[in-house]
């Protein structure tokens, strides 16, 4: 051995400069390398197999023009030379990590080294420790630990603030309501409130007799409060306890609204979008009829809408959507236009369509609280645009529906049908009405019909009472008592006959024109025209005229009634009228 | 705690030794009871290949930088079929193997003629990465015979496989080592 | 769990592939003679864990049993450096870091929690082989044998002192970390642990970007605080504290009598060393108060911590892919997003109800719920502990190694005059000679 | 080291390390686990479908008109009679329905059946898996013939009067039976003489279906193709290209089921971008019935049959859905004509 070598490796091992210098080499290189093996990393990846996009251009251009010889050489080259760049990138990328780690560990060495080099011999702490030194060192321990408590409290609640679990809760809230016995509200309360088209039995017949006989939209005498509706449609409004509802539509757009009865304020929007299966559309539609012709109905907890394309949704009172589903475009050639009926826990669906020898036409019932179908049942009848009532007859319930060419009732707990008659021809848009003891359906294409609905299977040979073939309405649907039946066509001839013999009293031609259907408040029956003109009359065997009051604003929709109020939609308001 | 001086040392030597004594027994006996009762043996991880919905995350996922999951083929599922969906495009400009006709975007699969009119299709293992792109057009298309897995001389069976984390369709299962492949079998 | 629909999933796949079992009874076409089916590739590959895992277990065993010869026995610090280097390159870049004792943990946890899954031996043997050695004779593992330190520790080269105070605070990490893997494991969401190891990209040369930051990030930070992974995050590291209070030896400064010379104050580049106690004792009642207090406040503390941890239930429970799932779902179904995903595209090709998965998250969250109480109570008591140990004073007469916090690593031999002059007297005359 | 520099080198450090550890948050943060990002491969490793499964609006000139359920869980083949009752088969059972898709019976079978065909007076041929059974119009099983070979796999049946064509997918034949079955003689296998190329089936899906003009077309799925054979078993002409245009035959191998119309038009259904269409005689396009829209993307194939109103009766194997198809007016299913009393 050389005997000055071990004092030379001393000596060299001892320099603290040397060790320095080496410790920037290593380090310098090191950091480049690690600097070069990034860039490399982050810009070479458009080159990358991991984005080639290039090559899906070129081959879909080969697709669009299959016989470019050119564009296959193309393909073949850049397929080939993305291939080897990515070779050459995994080779240079292999190489380049070992250089990382060599430089690296050259690098942790010379510190090393210069951490030898510069040691320095141990000294003693400046001061021996105290008691005083020792509780301030306690002190701010506790403080730390402090400290990083509520660091960390912060942390977890920005993060908790992130994400919530609420869906669950709907989700398994859903889940066991559909378990458990729907809560419905009690027959009363429906009867006080106006929960579907036409009030609670869909008649037109206001519970309240207190409602006002006088406005006038111009000056605003008697109107409480007007506020805009967001998306203009026909549907009418639906009240229940302080809550309006209505709803709108466009081809593209679908929303249901509920407005404060107290203020008119528009208290949310619901927006139907997103329904799994819901395309937008149709597209030929009759203007007349729109998007949104349903009336939305309620059962004192939720809120359902059905527009034309068949979406079907659910709203709870604060406007979260509960549920909602496609029921498939009917083939409807106006537009879809039934509104909606809340029999206890279904929600009853008119969903007819197409011609009645195509089989086509169900009435479906889905559970209030899940939209899941309870029933569905085919109806050989053609498409319809009238809503259908529930009467209660011999303390029977039924689902009265019409369309060309039958009334059939069904079970509306089942959908088994009941009776059928046949006395309807084409296209069916009044709705049924039921008084004194009869079931009272009408249009155009045929015959104004009283039927007994006690009979079962087809009583159209035993079970109507009287035809009446004068002023037969088209679209509004009739208002009937115990005493009187009212027919309204859209261009204003008011027909009035008995109830229960058919004897035609009156015909009266107003010379307005109307698509709202005629409601009955007392002994007063209130029609408004589609001008918004209201002309209100004395229910009796001779036309009486008591007054008329104008809206200034053109109506399609029917009134709602409540205490001492009524809800009127125009085709861009919707109106309170009543006293302060 | 001052009392330190006047407690005999060996009281707190010996409650320390009992304590030790416990975590002894507990760290070992309860290593031992997990291992022993139940030893259905090694585990490994593979592909259900019924559940694998071929999203490539296998090619990214991978703690490799090449994935240890790739491609196989089941010959005896295969149809042989001269226009191999997970061969070809879609809709192949040409039946060769031109850069342009071809599925793979590595050139992983091979296919040679046998006799009119069946084709081999054989996976070059070197160049799979694992995307799925032929497991989908197979799938699709054909018998299903071209199905990822786990190559296990490649896994390095981490304790939670990262990729299984990342599989959108929970494929991804822990089987016996001594069956460590899920094959698409022919009965 | 993830994986109360996994049976549900396997008894569909059973009735729905009944066409599929069709197509494989189908023969394959009739070739002429001559030709032969291949055989699948990767038909062969074995998998490789037995026998690999046997070796690792026996290679870890070896390494505990000479760090902690090295360390206790022979005190050499250079031992224990080239034991490190050896480990760092036989578990870390040959073994690629994976299985290691830390993320074992959550095997364990698993074994315990899910009766499906099988312990490998060989993580059973990661978990306690370092837990029953550190039992014995301290922190010996992190001083040589976990990758993870041995690359950290060679990058310390410049140490500054952590404030002790900070310290204490930031030692409460570990044991979050800790309570929070198991409580993620237990409820089968993910290998937390695994899922954030900030150096097994390294050891594999494969990270992804984030992941080769985090890591650089803390090696960075290593170069100036000692070991920071270990100290301040490392949940095994919790575990192999609080098992080394109770070790039968351990690592001592001086091999013999101290002379409180002092000169190894700074020695320690993870604030391991406690000094004496002061000559003159603060207080007694004012201590005693400060205990009492905080004993009474102990309750309070895990009161708190339980409080908190319900309340950050849904923020863990979104690591669990079937609530995840629920959820993306939900949104779906209820036109709150736009479009599907691969997952819930997954799930709907499986058939299975909905209502199904929405009552399989319901009842994780339930475990979610539970769970992330006791993880509040657990880190309210971690707290109240450290503040105890605070309040608790002991009198020392010599500088000492913190049994929890010492790593074993042998710097402070070097700064023991009692060492340096035993050394002296054993080392070999051919060293000795310059 | 001077106490200023000591002070500067902790300043320093304590720099350094704030800075690294804003970095290790944020890259923790951004540390995506669970596979949000989705696969990150280029666009080149997307198996794309999307451009192949529009069908022009004007060559759909079916409309589905009914819907029902099958009610069994592996729905395998469908047949309709003489008088339009729909059997469908599956589950070890063949079930029966009216024409409106009500319930109308159900019978169990000793195996998994394959295929079936309702004669027009009234006998039932089912394939189980080897062999056919044949049961009379009351249900009642009248015979089982034994498998033509060992790899025999019965796809497909088409019942004349006077004879039984039996699909074999396995042995790659179309057998020819008398209805007492007594084997005649195979169809359809490779000769040069006659040249015949030979059926290719990959996978087991090989249908027939009689002609009206008195030919068997014969799918021969593994060369994109329909053959015509004579009884005598020559092969008259084939048809069919490959390709991803809707008047070709997409995929490896396809059509999957055949059926014939009234007029003697052709029903062919693809496996894979579902498709079911109407074909000429002699090959061309005549219109789509339903795309991979309606049916979607499967490699189960949907079972066609034909009612003697020309309805066509689909089986979706997907759904477990029986779906009926009647001619409508392109580009949509929407009536034209109805009444016009509104307004």
């Amino acid at each position: 051995m050389n005997p000055r070598g071990p004092s030379l490796f001393a000596a060299l091992k001892s320099d603290a400069r040397a060790a320095a210098r080496t410790a920037l080499v290593t380090g310098a290189f090191a950091a480049i390398t690690a600097a070069a093996l990034l860039a490399y990393h982050v810009r070479g990846s458009a080159e990358d197999f991991i984005d080639s996009a290039e090559i899906a251009d070129l081959k879909s251009a080969l697709a669009a023009d299959p016989d470019n010889g050119a564009l296959k050489i193309e393909i073949q080259e850049r397929d080939l030379a993305i291939r080897r760049a990515y070779f050459a990138k995994l080779a240079r990328l292999d190489r380049g990590i070992y250089l990382l780690l060599g430089g690296v560990l050259a690098f942790v060495g010379s510190l090393a080294w210069m951490a030898f080099a510069r040691r320095a011999a141990p000294k003693p702490g400046a001061a021996e420790p105290t008691a005083a030194a020792e509780a301030r060192a306690t002190l701010s321990a506790r403080w730390s630990v402090a400290a990083l408590a509520v660091i960390a409290a912060g942390l977890g609640a920005a993060w908790a603030g992130r994400s919530d679990l609420a869906f669950l809760d709907r989700a398994v809230q859903a889940i066991e309501e559909a378990k458990a016995p729907p809560v419905l509200a009690p027959p009363e309360e429906i009867a006080k409130q106006w929960p579907r088209f036409r009030g609670p039995g869909g008649l037109g017949v206001s519970a309240y007799l207190n409602v006002p006989a006088e406005w006038n939209g111009a000056s605003g005498a008697g109107i409480l409060w007007k506020t805009p509706v967001p998306i203009s449609s026909d549907n009418s409004p639906v009240v229940w306890g302080d809550r309006i509802f209505l709803s709108g539509a466009t081809k593209k757009r679908r929303e249901v609204y509920c407005f404060d009865a107290a203020t008119g304020a528009l208290l949310w929007t619901g927006k139907v979008e997103r329904v799994p299966g819901s395309k937008d559309g149709p597209d030929d539609i009759m203007e007349d009829t729109g998007y949104a012709a349903p009336t939305v109905a309620t059962c004192g907890r939720r809120v359902y809408a059905i527009f034309a394309n068949a979406d079907l949704a659910a709203f709870d009172f604060d406007g979260r959507r509960v549920w909602a589903r496609n029921l498939g475009v009917p083939e409807n050639n106006y537009g879809y236009a039934a509104s909606l009926l809340v029999y206890r826990h279904l929600l009853i669906v008119s969903y007819d369509q197409a011609k009645p020898e195509d089989n086509k036409s169900r009435f479906l019932a889905f559970d209030i609280r899940n939209g899941k179908t309870v029933w569905d049942t085919v109806r050989p009848v053609a498409a319809s645009w009238d809503t259908p009532i529930v009467i209660t007859h011999a303390g029977v319930d039924q689902l009265i529906t019409c369309s060309n060419p039958f009334v059939i009732a069904y079970a509306p707990d089942t959908g088994r049908e009941l009776w059928r008659a046949d006395c309807l021809n084409d296209d069916v848009a009044p709705s049924p009405v039921y008084a004194g003891g009869l079931v009272l359906a009408v249009n155009t294409g045929a015959q104004l019909s009283a039927i007994k609905p006690d009979g079962t299977g087809d009583v159209t040979k035993t079970h109507i009472l009287w035809l009446a073939e004068d002023g037969l309405p088209d679209i509004a649907s009739p208002a009937a008592t115990d005493d009187y039946v009212y027919l309204l066509t859209t261009h204003g001839l008011l027909t009035c006959y008995e109830t229960k013999t058919g004897k035609l009293l009156y015909e009266e031609d107003t010379d307005l024109s109307f698509n709202a259907s005629p409601s009955i408040v007392g002994d007063k029956l209130y029609l408004i025209s589609t001008k918004g003109v209201a002309i209100i009359l004395r229910i009796g065997p001779t036309y009486e005229e008591l007054g008329r009051s104008e809206l200034g604003e053109g109506v399609h929709a029917s009134p709602a009634f409540q205490d001492g109020r009524i809800y009127i939609r125009g085709k861009k308001h919707l109106y309170c009228i009543g006293a302060r | 705690m001052s009392d330190h001086e006047t407690t005999p040392i060996p009281r707190r030597g010996f409650m320390r030794a009992a304590a030790r004594a416990a975590c002894a027994l507990g760290i070992g006996g309860g290593a031992a009871y997990l291992v022993a009762p139940r030893t259905p043996g090694e585990r490994v991880w593979q592909i259900d290949p019924e559940k694998c919905i071929a999203c490539g995350n296998c090619a990214t996922y991978c703690v490799l930088r090449e994935s240890a999951v790739k491609c196989v083929h089941s010959f005896a599922m295969c149809g042989y079929c001269e226009l191999c969906t997970g061969f070809f495009n879609p809709s192949p400009n040409d039946l060769t193997t031109a850069a342009e006709n071809v599925l793979c975007p590595t050139g992983a699969i091979v296919r040679r003629f046998v006799e009119d009119p069946y084709f081999e299709y054989t996976i070059d293992q070197n160049l799979c990465i694992g995307c799925g792109k032929c497991v989908k057009g197979c799938k699709m298309f054909g018998n299903g015979s071209l199905y990822l897995q786990v190559i296990h001389d490649r896994c390095l069976n981490c304790n939670q496989c990262s990729i299984a984390a990342a599989c959108p369709s929970e494929a991804w299962v822990r089987v016996p080592a001594a069956r460590p492949h899920l094959w698409k079998k022919v009965t | 769990m993830r994986f109360p629909i996994v049976p549900t999933l396997a008894l569909v796949a059973i009735l729905s592939g009944g066409r599929a079992a069709a197509e494989q009874r189908f023969p394959p076409p009739d070739f002429s003679p001559g030709y032969s089916l291949p055989v699948t590739e990767a038909q062969g590959a074995p998998a490789r864990a037995d026998a690999r895992g046997y070796i690792d277990a026996a290679v870890l065993a070896g390494a505990l049993a000479l760090a902690s010869y090295l360390a206790l026995g022979r005190r050499s610090r250079r031992g224990l450096v080239l034991l490190g280097l050896g480990s760092l390159a036989y578990f870390g870049f040959y073994r690629h870091g994976c299985i290691c004792p830390v993320g074992a943990v959550q095997n364990v946890v698993l074994a315990i929690t899910d009766p499906g899954y099988a312990l490998p031996l060989t993580a059973a043997l990661f978990f306690a082989l370092p837990l029953l050695f550190t039992l014995f004779f301290g922190r010996a593992f992190c001083a040589a044998v976990c990758p993870l330190g041995a690359v950290q520790d060679v990058v310390l080269a410049s140490p500054v002192a952590v404030p002790g105070w900070l310290a204490r605070a930031l030692g409460l990490v570990p044991f979050v970390y800790l309570g929070a893997a198991v409580l993620l494991v237990a409820t089968g969401s993910t290998f937390l642990i695994c899922r954030y190891d900030p150096f097994v990209g390294f050891f594999r040369l494969s990270a992804g970007l984030d992941l080769t930051i985090y890591g650089a990030a803390l090696l960075i930070i290593g170069v100036f605080v000692g070991r920071p992974y270990c100290r301040f995050l490392c949940p095994y590291g919790a575990l192999l504290g609080l098992v080394s209070r109770l070790s039968w030896r351990r690592v001592t400064i001086t091999p013999a009598e101290c002379v409180r010379c002092r000169l190894c104050e700074d020695a320690c580049p993870f604030g391991a060393i406690t000094t004496p106690s002061p000559e003159t004792p603060p207080a007694r009642r004012a201590g005693k108060t400060a205990l009492a207090v905080t004993l009474l406040a102990l309750p309070l503390l895990m009161g708190l911590g339980a409080l908190a941890g319900r309340a950050l239930s849904p923020a863990f429970a979104h690591t669990h892919a079937t609530i995840r799932l629920a959820e993306r779902v939900w949104l779906e179904e209820a036109g709150e997003v736009e479009g599907t995903t691969d997952q819930s595209d997954a799930f709907r090709a499986t058939g299975l109800a909905l209502d199904d998965l929405y009552l399989a998250a319901g009842a994780l969250r339930a475990r979610f719920d539970t769970g992330t109480t006791i993880l509040g109570v657990f880190a309210g008591l971690a707290a109240g502990a450290t503040l105890l140990r605070v309040s608790l004073r002991r009198t020392r007469r010599d500088y000492e190694a913190d049994p929890a916090l010492c790593l074993a690593c042998g710097r402070c031999y070097r700064y023991c005059p009692v060492e340096t002059d035993r050394g002296k007297r054993h080392r070999k005359p051919r060293e000795a000679a310059p | 080291m001077t106490a200023r520099g000591a002070i500067s080198t902790r300043a320093a450090a304590g720099l350094i390390v704030f800075l690294a550890l804003v970095a290790a948050v944020v890259a923790v943060a951004l540390h995506d686990p669970i596979g949000r990002r989705g696969n990150r491969l280029g666009r080149d490793f997307a198996y794309e479908t999307k451009d192949l499964r529009p069908i022009p609006p004007d060559l759909i000139r079916y409309a589905e008109r009914a819907a029902f359920d099958a009610g069994l869980a592996v729905p395998r083949a469908i047949a309709v009679d003489a008088g339009d009752k729909i059997y469908v088969a599956g589950d070890r059972a063949v079930v029966w329905f009216t024409t409106h898709g009500a319930p109308a019976g159900a019978r169990a079978l000793d195996g998994e059946p394959t295929c079936l065909a309702v004669g027009a007076d009234g006998t039932w041929h089912v394939g189980l898996g080897g062999h056919v059974e044949v049961f009379d119009p009351a249900g009642a099983r009248a015979a089982a013939w034994t498998p033509h070979g060992a790899r025999s796999y019965i796809t497909a049946i088409a019942a004349a009067p006077d004879a039984i064509f039996v699909a074999d997918a396995g042995e790659r034949l179309v057998l020819l039976y008398r209805p007492d079955g007594a084997f005649v003689r195979p169809i359809g296998g490779r000769d040069a003489a006659r040249a015949i190329p030979g059926l290719v089936v990959p996978s087991p899906f090989l249908d027939l279906a009689m002609g009206k003009d008195g030919l068997l077309r014969v799918t021969n799925p593994g060369r994109r193709k329909v053959e015509a054979y004579s009884l005598e078993g020559d092969l008259c002409f084939a048809w069919g290209e490959a390709g991803a245009a809707i008047d070709r035959f997409c995929g490896c191998c396809n059509p999957v089921h055949l059926a014939v119309l009234p007029d003697g038009a052709l029903v062919a259904a693809e496996k894979g971008l579902a498709t079911v269409k109407v074909c000429e005689p002699d090959g061309a396009l005549r219109c789509v019935v339903a795309g991979p829209d309606l049916l979607g993307e499967n490699a189960l194939g949907c079972d066609v049959a034909v009612d003697s109103r020309g309805r066509i009766v689909v089986l979706d194997p997907a759904a477990k859905k029986v779906r009926i198809f009647e001619p409508a007016p392109p580009g949509g299913s929407r009536s034209q004509e109805t009444g016009s009393a509104h307004e």
